[in-house]
């Protein structure tokens, strides 16, 4: 009977008993799908930045000038990291090596925190100097933009934390890791969106 | 028959999945109704919680209808109860009325409207009209519903703070919005921000649900092209709702920095833009009118198929033209800034943008009048509602032509043309299609069948009071009575109307008390209702195949769907309706049965993870 | 009658991942030539292309690899890419305020 | 109570009347001609093919025909309208719309008035003999006037409805408005756009003279210089 099939699905597949949808899981579709939304919200800070800039360039002062380069370059590198370990726990998972995993997800998760931190320590070094959000055009847009990245890789970090529990508690296998690869698109993504703000924020 | 074993996501990493089970169900109170993960719940939920806030957007249209029909006149009645900041020995304030417009839209568009429309209907419908067990994401779903609630209470409570509510109109345009000096309203303006940011984190969820669901979940031979309309235009909001929201949330949240920590993104003295924030409030407001009527125009499709029993007239040029509604409807919010200072060359492509969007919305006019050519039209209440939805806004849609052509908007722009013109569509379209979805699916979601008789005379009332209070408002707008102005007669050349405003208010109060009825057929038919049996309305929808209320989990096995939802009258019956599930004996000219989900799921062309 | 469901999947055999490490060495060393060429003494108009040219390269390495879009069914690939047009649309236009006067 | 329910544009007093009305009532015309197609339609529909026993509908899905004949008559008229429309809101609004030798005048407009800063004898705006006006507009009839809009505060709106004429004025922009009354009369000049709780009472009294008084009227002025700006 089709039902005793059905009854153990192969969870990494499109729902068995329906129509052919997008080929993949619900999850997968899920976050490949709030990602857009996630892409027309920073549409949005960047977007109004690009124009206010084109419109003012003279609020802007030149790279390196007012912001610190080298420890950003720093943190780019960290998230690129990240990202890499992320990507190594997926694959670790889809070899059904759960030990691994483990691993590269708490490496994940230490990155993650420490581009955070190192974030924090930019900022307070940037208000120090006197360059606060209300000191115009540029502090405007340079602290709504990073601080909404910063502030979307701290709610990665806090989700990582949540899967790297689960696969503490060996809950992934290689039948079934979609919490992993659904929480690495949002990680990269996230990642993704640093590689632009790095290039029109800092080196521009 | 194989019983499937609703399989939606169960926990995925994140605070996805959560299982539906269809066999009995042995949920705590709490769980079964409070804190449900039912999309028919959830559903319902939606509908109280949205009905509630149009009631109050109502009042507030009265309170405003009066101080304009009856200028510095004390209200009549609980104008004492009305603290002094908001009138004046029961006189209304100016700064008390910007508030009650503000708030007017705001609640009707961001509390009322789109949540009776996406909230209700999406949650409702998509997964019965696609055979679904449940949503793709439930908790997500929940999550949706307990974010809206929060958002709309944290929005009344603007009402009781220090300086009372937002007063920047529904749009809250810069500078008047972003600095408190300007407006005199501190509090209640963030407090305006910060409710529609939770909310737009709602409907988002909302969006990422429904997208996924109508896309994984339908059944078996549900293909694209078998869906519903009401089904394809929620799909197509949600898209909207998907791209949009994200958009205002982010202008909005750089509005409340503008506010608090004091950025200049919309100030000018630093080189801050208040065009900027037009651009980007209208690049979502534009999508957002449609939000608010392609939901309306997919289900009054389905009730007017079924009130005409005959099938839809084009179905594929009206999923197309919705389509091309949610493309085109990208290009156009410039429409909205033709007197801003934008551009003037930008405001001849917008201009030409806007005229061509009207395209796709007449093709669905016309396809709506087809379908009831020789049709055998029977006007239980839906249908009657669904009918005033065409005829209301088609007079809508042909007053957008005028301001769509920039040099007429040059005139009517901010007059009462243009409230006249957003009544036509938001209440003529979008509300009596809800007033026809609510009295459609009420059997289905209650089991309970809604006073037919209360029901016309709630129509009648309705539609000619209606017509009262809004109609006029083009002569209004065409004597140039502007907008959002607290006392008209201000204005010497303003003076003469006053008679006509007093018509108005008038009408507004017989229309306000019209929707008591309305009120007292929805409560009390829930509780002394005849019951409604699976298929009062002879519909194909596979909902209507169902017990009413549907049990938790809907269907006990996955239905199998052979055609399209708007097979009435088909020879191949003798009765006048076929159900989209009917298996028919193989007979010459019968649809054949559908294909297997192609291409097979295993073994796939692209393996959906980098293994090969 | 129920449409057959498929087998369940075969426990996955050791297979071949794409080279991260590899893609990983790319991006980094990509954010060095970005760090160079930002204070080259070049006109900022080439400077700018340059550099979104290379934010660019590093993205599509993200997407294609990190997040295996170079690995699935097309049609997950459309609803990947699908925003970007509303993306543009805005910007570009928005932009017209001030260069096409 | 007469115009009440006309559905003409009141009488108007400038040259864009002509252009503007026309466009009105030309759209109303098409407009009205689909309103009473589409409603007709639709009444006679409903009389027609009302339920009735024994009867049944007729069972189609449609007509490609009549799609494409519905769909092109429309696409058709509305870039008509479009392409009718273009010449006139260019004339109207372009950046540099106005004629050349067009009577300067920068109104300044802020929480809750007008500020109409005249060129004085020199015809210049800038010049010391400028003077600022509170909430009055004097102008020539049948002289083009080239003014430029400016706000101290919130965005406001320029509307002189006889003149069909509307502009928002926004701060930190200083945007052109053209326009050349053609009846001499006392007329008012209103905020069109939301600016705050005074916003309905931002008006302004306009005063379009002949070209001998109104020399009258600014030389009372030029005596009483009111500090411009
Ligand atoms: C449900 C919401 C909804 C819908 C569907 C529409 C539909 C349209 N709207 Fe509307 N609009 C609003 C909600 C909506 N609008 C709101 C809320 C505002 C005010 C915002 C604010 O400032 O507060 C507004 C404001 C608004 C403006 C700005 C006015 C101003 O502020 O100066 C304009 C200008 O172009 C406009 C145009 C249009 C057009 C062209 C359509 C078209 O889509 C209409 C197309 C339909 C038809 C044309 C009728 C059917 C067609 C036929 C019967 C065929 C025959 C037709 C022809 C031959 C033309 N609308
Ligand atoms: C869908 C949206 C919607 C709806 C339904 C309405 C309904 C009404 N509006 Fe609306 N209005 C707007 C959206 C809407 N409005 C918007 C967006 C604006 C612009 C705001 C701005 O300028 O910023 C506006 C502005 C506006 C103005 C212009 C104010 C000004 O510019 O100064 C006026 C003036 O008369 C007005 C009047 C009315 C009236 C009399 C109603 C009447 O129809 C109200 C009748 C009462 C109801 C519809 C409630 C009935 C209740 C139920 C049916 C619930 C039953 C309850 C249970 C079962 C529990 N509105
Ligand atoms: Cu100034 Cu309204
Ligand atoms: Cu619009």
């Amino acid at each position: 009977m089709a039902h005793s099939l059905a009854a153990v699905p192969d969870v990494m597949q499109p729902p068995p008993d329906r129509e052919f949808g997008a080929g993949v899981y619900n999850e997968k579709v899920g976050m490949w799908i709030f990602l857009g939304s996630e892409v027309m919200f920073f549409t949005a800070l960047i977007g109004s930045y690009i124009i206010l800039r084109v419109a003012h360039p003279d609020a802007w002062a030149a790279p390196g000038k007012m912001l610190n380069i080298p420890v950003t370059a720093v943190n780019t590198f960290l998230l690129i990291c990240s990202s890499v370990t992320m990507v190594k726990a997926f694959a670790a998972i889809q070899d059904g090596n759960q030990r691994l995993l483990l691993r590269w997800l708490i490496a994940t998760v230490l990155i993650g925190a420490s581009f955070v931190g190192v974030q924090i320590y930019e900022y307070t070094h940037l208000i120090e100097k006197g360059f606060i959000p209300s000191e115009g055009l540029y502090g405007s847009t340079f602290y709504t933009m990073t601080g909404f990245h910063g502030f979307h890789v701290t709610m990665g970090v806090l989700c990582m934390i949540y899967v790297t529990w689960k696969a503490f508690r060996r809950k992934y296998t290689a039948q079934d890791h979609r919490g992993v690869e659904v929480i690495g698109l949002y990680w990269h993504f996230v990642d993704l969106v640093w590689i632009i703000l790095f290039t029109i924020v800092y080196l521009i | 028959m194989a019983t499937s074993i609703p399989r939606t996501g169960q926990g995925g990493g994140m605070a996805f999945g959560g299982d539906a089970h269809a066999h009995h169900d042995d949920r705590t109170f709490l769980r079964k109704y409070i804190f449900s993960t039912d999309h028919k719940i959830i559903g319902i939920q939606f509908l109280l919680m949205s009905l509630l806030f149009l009631l109050l957007g109502g009042v507030l249209a009265m309170l405003m209808r009066w101080q304009l029909g009856f200028p510095g006149q004390p209200l009549p009645a609980g104008g004492g109860m009305l603290p002094e900041t908001m009138a004046a020995r029961g006189v209304i304030l100016p700064e008390f009325y910007t508030s009650l417009v503000t708030m007017h839209g705001t609640f009707m568009v961001f509390f009322a409207i789109m949540p009776l429309l996406v909230g209700v209907f999406g949650n409702y419908l998509i997964p019965l009209k696609i055979g679904a067990p449940d949503m793709a994401f439930p908790r997500l779903n929940m999550a949706s519903f307990w974010l809206a609630v929060p958002a709309g209470f944290l929005m009344l409570s603007g009402f009781f703070v220090e300086g009372g509510h937002a007063a920047a109109g529904w749009t809250s345009y810069a500078p008047l919005s972003a600095n408190s000096e300007y407006s005199g309203v501190d509090m209640g303006q963030k407090i305006w921000c910060v409710s529609l940011i939770v909310l737009g984190l709602s409907s988002i969820l909302g969006a990422v649900n429904y997208i996924t669901t109508i896309i994984q979940l339908r059944a078996p031979g549900m293909h694209w092209f078998r869906l519903p309309l009401s089904i394809w235009s929620l799909f197509v909001t949600a898209c909207l709702v998907l791209l949009a929201m994200p958009v205002l949330s982010g202008a909005i949240i750089m509005l409340l920095f503008d506010q608090t920590i004091g950025t200049h993104f919309f100030l000018p003295p630093k080189g801050g833009q208040p065009l900027l924030w037009q651009h980007l409030f209208w690049f979502f407001g534009h999508p957002e009118v449609y939000i608010l009527i392609l939901p309306a125009m997919g289900m009054a499709s389905d009730i007017i198929a079924n009130g005409s029993r005959k099938p839809i007239f084009g179905y594929t040029s009206m999923v197309l033209a919705i389509i091309a509604i949610g493309f085109l409807g990208w290009g156009v919010w410039g429409h909205h800034m033709f007197m801003s200072g934008m551009n003037p060359t930008l405001g001849t492509t917008f201009m030409i943008s806007t005229l061509l969007i009207s395209v796709p919305s007449a093709i669905k006019v016309f396809n709506w009048l087809g379908t009831m050519w020789e049709g055998n039209i029977t006007f239980h209440v839906p249908m009657l509602h669904a009918i005033a939805f065409v005829s209301m806004f088609v007079i809508g849609g042909l007053s957008g032509v005028f301001m769509a052509a920039a040099p007429v908007d040059i005139y009517i722009h901010d007059t009462y043309f243009i409230v006249a013109h957003l009544h036509y569509v938001l209440f003529g379209g979008s509300l009596f299609a809800i007033f026809a979805a609510v009295t459609y699916w009420y059997p289905k979601m209650f089991g309970k069948l809604m006073s037919e008789r209360w029901g016309k005379v709630h129509f009648w009332l309705t539609f000619v009071f209606y017509n009262c209070v809004f109609f006029p408002m083009h002569q209004l707008g065409l004597q140039g009575h502007m907008r959002r102005i607290y006392d008209p007669n201000q204005y010497e050349y303003l003076r003469h109307l006053q008679p006509l405003n007093t018509f108005i208010s008038i009408s507004a109060f017989c229309l306000f008390t019209a929707q008591i009825i309305f009120a007292v057929n929805f409560i009390s038919s829930w509780f002394r209702g005849a019951p409604a049996g699976n298929n009062p309305w002879l519909d194909n929808g596979l909902e209507w195949t169902l017990p009413s209320p549907p049990p938790h989990g809907n269907f006990a096995t996955v239905p199998t769907v052979y055609r399209g939802p708007y097979e009435y009258s088909s020879p191949l019956v003798e009765e006048d309706y076929l159900p989209q599930d009917r298996q028919l004996p193989p007979s010459p000219g019968a649809p054949r049965a559908p294909a297997r989900p192609q291409p097979p799921l295993m073994p796939a062309p692209h393996p959906s993870s980098p293994t090969h | 009658m129920s449409v057959p469901s498929p087998a369940p999947a075969p426990a996955p055999v050791r297979h071949a991942h794409p080279n991260y490490v590899g893609i990983f060495v790319g991006l980094a060393l990509l954010t060095g030539l970005e760090l160079t060429v930002a204070f080259l003494p070049w006109p900022k108009r080439t400077l700018i292309l340059m550099l979104v040219g290379l934010a660019v390269w590093k993205a599509l390495l993200v997407a294609l690899y990190f997040m295996h879009l170079r690995f699935e069914r097309p049609r997950l690939r459309l609803l990947a890419v699908a925003p970007l047009p509303f993306t543009v649309i805005l910007v570009v236009t928005v932009l017209m305020e001030h260069f096409g006067k | 109570m007469r115009d009440f329910l006309s559905w003409l544009l009141p009488p108007g007093a400038s040259t864009f009347t002509g252009e503007i009305d026309w466009l009105y009532n030309t759209i109303l015309v098409i407009t009205g001609i689909a309103f009473v197609l589409v409603e007709a339609a639709l009444v006679v529909f409903l009389v027609r093919y009302r339920r009735r026993p024994g009867r049944r509908a007729t069972y189609t899905h449609g007509s490609t025909r009549a799609e494409v004949i519905w769909t092109t008559v429309t696409a058709l008229v509305v870039v008509w309208i479009g392409l009718a429309s273009a010449g006139g809101w260019h004339r109207i609004k372009a950046r540099d719309a106005a004629p050349a030798g067009a009577y300067p005048l920068l109104i300044t407009a802020k929480q809750f008035e007008w500020h109409i800063t005249y060129p004085g004898k020199d015809g210049k705006i800038g010049t010391p003999d400028d003077f600022t006006v509170r909430s009055q507009l004097h102008v020539v009839v049948n002289r083009p006037v080239a003014a430029v809009l400016e706000s101290e505060d919130v965005i406001h709106s320029f509307f002189v409805a006889p003149w069909r004429i509307k502009q928002d004025a926004v701060p930190g922009m200083r945007i052109p408005v053209w326009f050349q009354p053609t009846k001499v009369g006392t007329f008012e000049l209103g905020c069109a756009e939301l600016c705050g709780l005074g916003h309905y009472r931002m008006r302004a009294v306009v005063t379009v003279h002949t070209q001998e008084d109104y020399d009258r009227w600014v030389a009372t002025r030029a005596g009483a210089v009111t500090a411009s700006r």
